[in-house]
Protein backbone atom coordinates (compact mmCIF):
# COMPACT_ATOMS: atom_id res chain seq x y z
CA UNK A 1 0.00 0.00 0.00
CA UNK A 2 2.87 2.94 1.16
CA UNK A 3 5.12 3.35 -1.30
CA UNK A 4 8.46 4.43 -0.62
CA UNK A 5 8.24 7.90 -1.95
CA UNK A 6 5.30 8.59 0.96
CA UNK A 7 6.39 9.31 4.70
CA UNK A 8 4.93 6.31 6.35
CA UNK A 9 6.11 3.39 8.57
CA UNK A 10 4.47 0.26 10.25
CA UNK A 11 2.44 2.51 12.53
CA UNK A 12 1.41 5.87 10.11
CA UNK A 13 0.39 6.85 7.17
CA UNK A 14 1.43 10.24 6.06
CA UNK A 15 1.09 11.85 2.69
CA UNK A 16 0.58 14.92 1.44
CA UNK A 17 0.06 14.76 -2.30
CA UNK A 18 -2.23 15.19 -5.18
CA UNK A 19 -3.48 11.54 -5.46
CA UNK A 20 -4.60 10.56 -1.69
CA UNK A 21 -5.73 7.21 -0.69
CA UNK A 22 -9.31 7.06 -0.16
CA UNK A 23 -11.18 6.47 3.08
CA UNK A 24 -11.64 2.69 2.96
CA UNK A 25 -8.12 2.73 2.23
CA UNK A 26 -7.00 4.89 5.31
CA UNK A 27 -9.72 2.47 7.31
CA UNK A 28 -8.04 -0.76 5.94
CA UNK A 29 -4.48 0.72 7.18
CA UNK A 30 -5.45 0.99 10.52
CA UNK A 31 -7.19 -1.61 11.02
CA UNK A 32 -5.47 -3.98 13.42
CA UNK A 33 -6.33 -7.46 14.98
CA UNK A 34 -6.06 -5.67 18.77
CA UNK A 35 -8.75 -2.56 17.66
CA UNK A 36 -12.02 -2.60 18.63
CA UNK A 37 -12.46 0.82 16.90
CA UNK A 38 -11.79 3.09 14.21
CA UNK A 39 -12.98 6.71 13.88
CA UNK A 40 -12.21 8.77 10.99
CA UNK A 41 -12.22 12.49 10.26
CA UNK A 42 -13.43 13.57 6.24
CA UNK A 43 -12.49 17.08 5.55
CA UNK A 44 -14.80 18.18 2.19
CA UNK A 45 -14.79 21.14 -0.05
CA UNK A 46 -17.85 22.65 0.64
CA UNK A 47 -20.12 24.75 -2.56
CA UNK A 48 -20.54 28.12 -0.25
CA UNK A 49 -18.90 30.26 1.83
CA UNK A 50 -20.56 33.36 3.88
CA UNK A 51 -23.28 33.34 0.40
CA UNK A 52 -20.72 32.82 -2.64
CA UNK A 53 -20.30 29.95 -4.44
CA UNK A 54 -17.74 28.04 -4.29
CA UNK A 55 -16.46 26.06 -7.34
CA UNK A 56 -13.41 24.43 -5.34
CA UNK A 57 -10.58 24.83 -3.45
CA UNK A 58 -6.68 24.74 -4.08
CA UNK A 59 -4.05 23.63 -2.11
CA UNK A 60 -0.86 24.72 -1.94
CA UNK A 61 1.98 22.86 1.16
CA UNK A 62 5.49 23.10 1.74
CA UNK A 63 5.09 19.40 1.46
CA UNK A 64 8.35 18.07 3.25
CA UNK A 65 7.78 20.65 6.17
CA UNK A 66 4.14 19.39 6.66
CA UNK A 67 4.55 15.83 6.45
CA UNK A 68 7.41 16.53 8.78
CA UNK A 69 4.70 18.09 11.01
CA UNK A 70 2.26 15.50 10.61
CA UNK A 71 4.88 13.11 12.00
CA UNK A 72 5.35 15.02 15.22
CA UNK A 73 1.50 15.05 15.26
CA UNK A 74 1.07 11.36 15.12
CA UNK A 75 4.02 10.90 17.66
CA UNK A 76 2.14 13.57 20.06
CA UNK A 77 -1.03 11.79 19.27
CA UNK A 78 0.13 8.49 20.34
CA UNK A 79 1.35 9.53 23.37
CA UNK A 80 -1.57 11.44 24.14
CA UNK A 81 -4.17 8.54 23.15
CA UNK A 82 -4.35 4.99 23.22
CA UNK A 83 -3.86 4.57 19.67
CA UNK A 84 -2.33 1.62 17.78
CA UNK A 85 -1.94 3.45 13.92
CA UNK A 86 -3.24 6.68 12.31
CA UNK A 87 -3.37 7.70 8.63
CA UNK A 88 -2.64 11.73 7.94
CA UNK A 89 -3.30 12.16 4.57
CA UNK A 90 -4.04 15.82 2.46
CA UNK A 91 -4.65 16.70 -0.92
CA UNK A 92 -2.68 19.23 -3.15
CA UNK A 93 -3.85 21.06 -6.05
CA UNK A 94 -7.27 21.23 -7.14
CA UNK A 95 -9.99 19.88 -4.88
CA UNK A 96 -13.71 20.21 -6.04
CA UNK A 97 -17.06 20.57 -4.49
CA UNK A 98 -17.98 17.03 -2.21
CA UNK A 99 -14.23 15.89 -3.24
CA UNK A 100 -11.82 15.10 0.24
CA UNK A 101 -9.26 17.03 1.13
CA UNK A 102 -7.99 15.58 4.26
CA UNK A 103 -8.58 12.23 5.93
CA UNK A 104 -7.61 11.17 8.88
CA UNK A 105 -8.34 8.00 10.65
CA UNK A 106 -6.57 6.12 14.06
CA UNK A 107 -7.61 2.65 15.33
CA UNK A 108 -8.06 1.95 18.96
CA UNK A 109 -9.01 -1.22 21.30
CA UNK A 110 -11.34 1.06 22.62
CA UNK A 111 -13.73 4.06 21.34
CA UNK A 112 -12.76 6.97 23.55
CA UNK A 113 -9.18 7.11 22.29
CA UNK A 114 -9.69 6.79 18.58
CA UNK A 115 -12.56 9.14 18.68
CA UNK A 116 -10.72 12.34 21.02
CA UNK A 117 -7.35 11.41 18.40
CA UNK A 118 -8.68 12.33 15.26
CA UNK A 119 -10.57 15.36 17.08
CA UNK A 120 -6.80 16.30 18.31
CA UNK A 121 -5.51 15.46 14.97
CA UNK A 122 -7.84 18.04 12.71
CA UNK A 123 -7.58 20.93 15.53
CA UNK A 124 -3.65 20.50 15.68
CA UNK A 125 -3.06 19.85 11.85
CA UNK A 126 -5.20 23.46 11.20
CA UNK A 127 -3.22 25.26 13.82
CA UNK A 128 0.44 23.77 12.26
CA UNK A 129 0.92 22.25 9.30
CA UNK A 130 2.01 24.51 6.23
CA UNK A 131 -0.86 24.03 3.95
CA UNK A 132 -2.21 26.81 2.73
CA UNK A 133 -5.73 27.01 1.12
CA UNK A 134 -7.42 29.02 -2.40
CA UNK A 135 -11.23 29.01 -2.16
CA UNK A 136 -12.33 29.81 -5.99
CA UNK A 137 -15.78 31.18 -6.08
CA UNK A 138 -17.78 31.96 -9.28
CA UNK A 139 -16.74 34.34 -11.40
CA UNK A 140 -13.32 33.44 -10.98
CA UNK A 141 -12.68 35.75 -7.86
CA UNK A 142 -10.85 33.67 -5.10
CA UNK A 143 -9.46 34.59 -1.70
CA UNK A 144 -6.33 32.79 0.33
CA UNK A 145 -8.36 31.22 4.03
CA UNK A 146 -6.68 31.15 7.34
CA UNK A 147 -7.91 28.67 9.80
CA UNK A 148 -9.21 30.95 12.05
CA UNK A 149 -8.12 28.60 15.29
CA UNK B 1 32.57 31.72 1.99
CA UNK B 2 33.96 34.20 5.06
CA UNK B 3 31.91 37.23 5.48
CA UNK B 4 28.37 36.15 3.86
CA UNK B 5 25.97 33.45 4.30
CA UNK B 6 23.92 31.93 1.36
CA UNK B 7 20.51 31.08 3.04
CA UNK B 8 17.66 29.82 0.61
CA UNK B 9 14.48 31.48 1.14
CA UNK B 10 11.10 29.58 0.17
CA UNK B 11 8.24 31.50 -0.82
CA UNK B 12 4.26 29.89 -0.28
CA UNK B 13 0.50 31.29 -0.95
CA UNK B 14 -0.28 35.28 -0.63
CA UNK B 15 3.80 35.37 -0.15
CA UNK B 16 4.73 33.72 -3.20
CA UNK B 17 1.99 36.23 -4.85
CA UNK B 18 3.27 39.60 -2.85
CA UNK B 19 7.30 38.22 -3.99
CA UNK B 20 5.78 38.23 -7.78
CA UNK B 21 5.45 34.72 -7.89
CA UNK B 22 8.63 33.54 -6.89
CA UNK B 23 8.78 30.25 -5.37
CA UNK B 24 12.46 30.22 -4.16
CA UNK B 25 15.88 32.28 -4.16
CA UNK B 26 19.28 32.11 -3.06
CA UNK B 27 20.06 35.58 -0.98
CA UNK B 28 23.77 36.11 0.42
CA UNK B 29 23.50 37.75 3.75
CA UNK B 30 26.10 39.19 6.33
CA UNK B 31 27.64 36.70 8.19
CA UNK B 32 25.90 38.05 11.35
CA UNK B 33 22.55 37.99 9.69
CA UNK B 34 19.43 36.57 11.68
CA UNK B 35 16.36 35.70 10.90
CA UNK B 36 15.04 39.46 11.87
CA UNK B 37 17.44 40.98 9.54
CA UNK B 38 16.58 38.91 6.87
CA UNK B 39 13.21 40.22 7.46
CA UNK B 40 14.29 43.88 6.44
CA UNK B 41 16.31 42.11 3.57
CA UNK B 42 13.19 40.76 1.92
CA UNK B 43 11.38 44.11 2.88
CA UNK B 44 13.49 45.93 0.39
CA UNK B 45 14.24 43.59 -2.00
CA UNK B 46 10.50 42.58 -2.72
CA UNK B 47 8.27 45.80 -1.85
CA UNK B 48 5.07 44.21 -2.38
CA UNK B 49 6.39 41.71 0.35
CA UNK B 50 7.55 44.43 3.01
CA UNK B 51 4.31 45.18 4.73
CA UNK B 52 3.54 41.20 5.37
CA UNK B 53 7.04 39.82 6.04
CA UNK B 54 8.11 42.50 8.94
CA UNK B 55 4.50 41.61 10.57
CA UNK B 56 5.34 38.47 12.64
CA UNK B 57 1.64 38.27 13.89
CA UNK B 58 1.09 37.79 9.88
CA UNK B 59 4.13 35.79 8.21
CA UNK B 60 5.96 32.83 10.26
CA UNK B 61 9.62 31.99 9.61
CA UNK B 62 10.47 28.45 9.53
CA UNK B 63 14.01 27.71 9.81
CA UNK B 64 15.26 23.90 8.36
CA UNK B 65 11.66 23.34 8.27
CA UNK B 66 11.27 24.18 12.36
CA UNK B 67 9.14 27.09 13.03
CA UNK B 68 10.47 30.14 14.42
CA UNK B 69 8.70 30.91 17.40
CA UNK B 70 7.06 34.63 17.66
CA UNK B 71 9.82 37.13 19.31
CA UNK B 72 12.50 34.27 18.99
CA UNK B 73 15.64 35.69 16.81
CA UNK B 74 17.89 32.82 15.51
CA UNK B 75 20.99 33.39 13.80
CA UNK B 76 21.11 32.05 10.06
CA UNK B 77 24.43 29.97 8.74
CA UNK B 78 25.47 28.81 5.18
CA UNK B 79 22.93 26.61 3.12
CA UNK B 80 19.98 27.68 5.67
CA UNK B 81 16.67 27.23 4.10
CA UNK B 82 14.04 29.45 5.76
CA UNK B 83 10.34 29.17 4.27
CA UNK B 84 7.65 32.40 4.30
CA UNK B 85 4.56 30.81 5.69
CA UNK B 86 2.12 33.37 5.51
CA UNK B 87 -1.06 31.89 8.30
CA UNK B 88 -1.54 28.60 7.07
CA UNK B 89 -5.30 26.77 5.93
CA UNK B 90 -4.95 23.21 6.10
CA UNK B 91 -7.62 20.91 6.76
CA UNK C 1 -28.31 2.74 -2.58
CA UNK C 2 -30.98 2.12 0.44
CA UNK C 3 -33.80 -0.19 -0.52
CA UNK C 4 -37.67 -0.26 0.70
CA UNK C 5 -36.73 -3.17 3.10
CA UNK C 6 -34.44 -0.73 5.00
CA UNK C 7 -35.51 1.94 7.83
CA UNK C 8 -34.22 5.17 6.08
CA UNK C 9 -34.93 8.45 4.69
CA UNK C 10 -33.49 11.08 2.80
CA UNK C 11 -31.40 12.48 5.94
CA UNK C 12 -30.86 9.25 7.31
CA UNK C 13 -29.54 5.28 6.80
CA UNK C 14 -30.45 3.19 9.55
CA UNK C 15 -30.12 -0.83 9.04
CA UNK C 16 -29.95 -3.78 11.81
CA UNK C 17 -29.08 -6.84 9.73
CA UNK C 18 -26.38 -9.55 8.62
CA UNK C 19 -25.36 -7.62 5.39
CA UNK C 20 -24.58 -3.79 6.48
CA UNK C 21 -23.36 -1.16 3.75
CA UNK C 22 -19.12 -0.79 3.51
CA UNK C 23 -17.69 2.40 5.54
CA UNK C 24 -17.80 4.18 1.92
CA UNK C 25 -21.18 3.66 1.28
CA UNK C 26 -21.97 5.03 4.91
CA UNK C 27 -19.55 8.19 3.82
CA UNK C 28 -21.00 8.18 0.10
CA UNK C 29 -24.24 8.59 1.75
CA UNK C 30 -24.18 11.47 3.93
CA UNK C 31 -22.14 13.65 2.08
CA UNK C 32 -23.60 16.59 0.69
CA UNK C 33 -22.74 19.59 -1.31
CA UNK C 34 -23.62 22.04 1.67
CA UNK C 35 -20.86 19.63 4.10
CA UNK C 36 -17.21 20.06 4.83
CA UNK C 37 -16.96 17.56 7.28
CA UNK C 38 -17.73 13.69 8.11
CA UNK C 39 -16.83 12.22 10.85
CA UNK C 40 -17.58 8.29 10.92
CA UNK C 41 -16.93 5.61 13.96
CA UNK C 42 -16.24 1.75 13.07
CA UNK C 43 -17.07 -0.99 15.83
CA UNK C 44 -15.08 -3.46 14.82
CA UNK C 45 -14.27 -7.42 16.57
CA UNK C 46 -11.44 -7.32 18.51
CA UNK C 47 -8.99 -10.42 18.71
CA UNK C 48 -8.98 -10.54 22.98
CA UNK C 49 -10.48 -10.30 25.82
CA UNK C 50 -8.87 -10.21 29.17
CA UNK C 51 -6.44 -12.66 27.98
CA UNK C 52 -8.85 -14.64 26.18
CA UNK C 53 -8.64 -15.21 22.48
CA UNK C 54 -12.00 -14.00 20.54
CA UNK C 55 -12.74 -15.81 17.53
CA UNK C 56 -16.09 -14.27 16.71
CA UNK C 57 -18.62 -11.96 17.95
CA UNK C 58 -22.43 -13.12 17.44
CA UNK C 59 -24.74 -10.04 17.66
CA UNK C 60 -28.35 -10.66 17.88
CA UNK C 61 -31.32 -7.85 18.13
CA UNK C 62 -35.20 -6.89 18.60
CA UNK C 63 -34.79 -5.52 15.12
CA UNK C 64 -38.04 -3.07 14.99
CA UNK C 65 -37.16 -2.03 17.83
CA UNK C 66 -33.38 -1.31 17.39
CA UNK C 67 -34.03 0.67 14.10
CA UNK C 68 -36.83 2.43 15.75
CA UNK C 69 -34.63 3.37 18.91
CA UNK C 70 -31.82 4.18 15.84
CA UNK C 71 -34.34 6.74 14.35
CA UNK C 72 -35.26 8.32 17.49
CA UNK C 73 -31.59 8.39 18.09
CA UNK C 74 -30.91 10.57 14.72
CA UNK C 75 -33.47 12.85 15.33
CA UNK C 76 -32.00 13.48 18.64
CA UNK C 77 -28.82 14.11 17.28
CA UNK C 78 -29.85 15.99 14.81
CA UNK C 79 -31.52 18.48 17.25
CA UNK C 80 -28.20 18.77 19.32
CA UNK C 81 -25.86 19.01 16.97
CA UNK C 82 -25.82 20.90 13.22
CA UNK C 83 -25.80 17.41 11.10
CA UNK C 84 -27.08 17.27 7.96
CA UNK C 85 -26.94 13.21 7.33
CA UNK C 86 -26.61 9.96 9.66
CA UNK C 87 -25.97 6.76 8.57
CA UNK C 88 -26.25 4.59 11.38
CA UNK C 89 -25.85 0.56 10.69
CA UNK C 90 -25.04 -2.62 13.11
CA UNK C 91 -24.76 -5.84 12.18
CA UNK C 92 -26.70 -9.32 13.00
CA UNK C 93 -25.26 -12.90 13.30
CA UNK C 94 -21.30 -13.51 13.38
CA UNK C 95 -18.98 -11.27 13.26
CA UNK C 96 -15.19 -11.97 13.17
CA UNK C 97 -12.03 -10.69 14.19
CA UNK C 98 -11.51 -7.70 11.93
CA UNK C 99 -14.59 -6.97 10.73
CA UNK C 100 -17.10 -4.13 11.32
CA UNK C 101 -20.17 -4.36 13.68
CA UNK C 102 -21.10 -1.08 13.28
CA UNK C 103 -20.58 1.66 11.21
CA UNK C 104 -22.11 5.48 12.17
CA UNK C 105 -21.49 8.23 9.79
CA UNK C 106 -22.21 11.92 9.95
CA UNK C 107 -21.75 15.05 7.91
CA UNK C 108 -22.20 18.75 8.72
CA UNK C 109 -20.94 22.22 7.49
CA UNK C 110 -18.32 22.11 10.12
CA UNK C 111 -16.14 19.49 11.68
CA UNK C 112 -16.68 19.92 15.52
CA UNK C 113 -20.80 19.13 14.95
CA UNK C 114 -20.25 15.75 12.76
CA UNK C 115 -17.31 15.01 15.35
CA UNK C 116 -19.42 15.22 18.18
CA UNK C 117 -22.43 13.98 17.05
CA UNK C 118 -20.53 10.69 16.28
CA UNK C 119 -18.84 10.20 19.79
CA UNK C 120 -22.76 10.94 21.26
CA UNK C 121 -24.55 8.46 18.61
CA UNK C 122 -22.27 5.49 19.90
CA UNK C 123 -22.51 5.82 23.30
CA UNK C 124 -26.28 6.88 23.13
CA UNK C 125 -26.38 3.18 21.04
CA UNK C 126 -24.45 1.45 23.57
CA UNK C 127 -26.82 2.36 26.05
CA UNK C 128 -30.25 2.37 24.59
CA UNK C 129 -30.43 -0.02 21.33
CA UNK C 130 -31.83 -3.55 21.74
CA UNK C 131 -29.06 -5.47 20.13
CA UNK C 132 -26.75 -8.29 22.17
CA UNK C 133 -23.10 -9.45 21.40
CA UNK C 134 -21.74 -13.02 22.36
CA UNK C 135 -18.25 -13.44 22.50
CA UNK C 136 -17.08 -16.70 21.43
CA UNK C 137 -13.63 -17.84 22.86
CA UNK C 138 -11.07 -19.99 21.31
CA UNK C 139 -12.64 -23.67 22.52
CA UNK C 140 -16.15 -22.87 22.02
CA UNK C 141 -16.29 -21.26 25.48
CA UNK C 142 -18.73 -17.82 25.63
CA UNK C 143 -19.97 -15.25 27.06
CA UNK C 144 -23.15 -12.37 26.70
CA UNK C 145 -21.82 -9.02 27.27
CA UNK C 146 -22.88 -6.08 28.55
CA UNK C 147 -22.05 -2.54 27.73
CA UNK C 148 -20.43 -1.26 30.85
CA UNK C 149 -21.78 2.64 30.76
CA UNK D 1 -61.78 -11.86 25.35
CA UNK D 2 -63.47 -10.69 28.01
CA UNK D 3 -61.72 -11.51 31.40
CA UNK D 4 -58.72 -11.92 29.55
CA UNK D 5 -55.60 -10.27 27.61
CA UNK D 6 -53.52 -12.45 25.30
CA UNK D 7 -49.79 -10.84 25.19
CA UNK D 8 -46.95 -11.54 22.77
CA UNK D 9 -43.67 -12.12 24.81
CA UNK D 10 -40.79 -11.60 23.43
CA UNK D 11 -37.08 -13.02 24.31
CA UNK D 12 -33.78 -12.21 23.53
CA UNK D 13 -29.88 -13.10 24.67
CA UNK D 14 -29.93 -14.83 27.96
CA UNK D 15 -33.56 -14.56 28.47
CA UNK D 16 -34.23 -16.54 25.55
CA UNK D 17 -31.68 -19.12 26.78
CA UNK D 18 -33.42 -19.32 30.25
CA UNK D 19 -36.80 -19.78 28.47
CA UNK D 20 -35.26 -22.97 27.01
CA UNK D 21 -34.76 -21.32 23.50
CA UNK D 22 -38.35 -19.61 23.29
CA UNK D 23 -38.17 -16.84 20.89
CA UNK D 24 -41.64 -15.90 21.70
CA UNK D 25 -44.94 -17.05 23.12
CA UNK D 26 -48.44 -15.63 23.47
CA UNK D 27 -49.70 -15.52 26.81
CA UNK D 28 -53.49 -15.91 27.92
CA UNK D 29 -53.54 -13.20 31.42
CA UNK D 30 -56.02 -11.59 33.43
CA UNK D 31 -57.40 -8.66 32.20
CA UNK D 32 -55.84 -6.86 35.21
CA UNK D 33 -52.61 -7.73 34.12
CA UNK D 34 -49.82 -5.31 34.30
CA UNK D 35 -45.97 -5.69 33.23
CA UNK D 36 -45.04 -6.45 37.02
CA UNK D 37 -47.66 -9.23 37.06
CA UNK D 38 -46.34 -10.16 34.39
CA UNK D 39 -42.57 -10.68 35.68
CA UNK D 40 -44.32 -13.05 38.23
CA UNK D 41 -46.07 -15.23 35.60
CA UNK D 42 -42.72 -15.32 34.05
CA UNK D 43 -41.12 -16.63 36.89
CA UNK D 44 -43.87 -19.32 37.43
CA UNK D 45 -43.80 -20.37 34.09
CA UNK D 46 -40.26 -20.54 33.43
CA UNK D 47 -38.58 -21.36 36.53
CA UNK D 48 -34.56 -21.34 35.18
CA UNK D 49 -35.86 -17.70 34.14
CA UNK D 50 -36.88 -16.49 37.43
CA UNK D 51 -34.16 -14.90 39.05
CA UNK D 52 -33.58 -12.92 35.82
CA UNK D 53 -37.07 -12.04 34.99
CA UNK D 54 -38.10 -10.67 38.67
CA UNK D 55 -34.82 -8.07 38.77
CA UNK D 56 -35.84 -5.47 37.45
CA UNK D 57 -31.75 -4.03 37.55
CA UNK D 58 -31.33 -6.83 34.89
CA UNK D 59 -34.26 -7.66 33.12
CA UNK D 60 -35.89 -4.47 31.34
CA UNK D 61 -39.21 -4.96 29.79
CA UNK D 62 -40.30 -2.97 26.72
CA UNK D 63 -44.06 -2.40 25.66
CA UNK D 64 -44.86 -2.24 22.09
CA UNK D 65 -41.13 -1.40 21.25
CA UNK D 66 -41.07 1.57 24.22
CA UNK D 67 -38.77 0.59 27.38
CA UNK D 68 -40.96 0.63 30.30
CA UNK D 69 -38.62 2.64 32.82
CA UNK D 70 -37.05 1.25 36.18
CA UNK D 71 -39.96 1.50 38.93
CA UNK D 72 -42.80 2.23 36.45
CA UNK D 73 -46.15 -0.43 36.31
CA UNK D 74 -47.97 -0.22 33.07
CA UNK D 75 -51.24 -1.65 32.43
CA UNK D 76 -51.22 -4.78 29.58
CA UNK D 77 -54.15 -5.03 27.34
CA UNK D 78 -55.31 -7.30 24.26
CA UNK D 79 -52.70 -7.32 21.53
CA UNK D 80 -49.84 -5.81 23.57
CA UNK D 81 -45.66 -7.18 22.68
CA UNK D 82 -43.97 -7.28 25.59
CA UNK D 83 -40.12 -7.96 24.97
CA UNK D 84 -37.72 -9.33 28.30
CA UNK D 85 -34.28 -6.91 27.53
CA UNK D 86 -31.27 -8.35 29.24
CA UNK D 87 -28.65 -6.03 29.38
CA UNK D 88 -27.57 -4.69 26.47
CA UNK D 89 -24.37 -4.65 24.54
CA UNK D 90 -24.31 -3.30 21.11
CA UNK D 91 -21.66 -1.38 19.24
Amino acid sequence: MATSNESSSDRYWIKVAENIPSLEECSAFVSAPTCGAISTFVGITRDNFQGKKVVKLSYEGYVSMAEKELRKLCDEASQKYDVTKIAAVHILGDCPVERASVILACSSPHRRDALQCVAYLIDELKARVPIWKREVYEGDDSVWKENVE
Amino acid sequence: MSGSVIVKVLFFASAREAAGNISSTDLELSASADTASLRKSLAEKYPKLAEMVLDEENLTLALNEEYVTSGQVLPLKNGDTVALIPPISGG
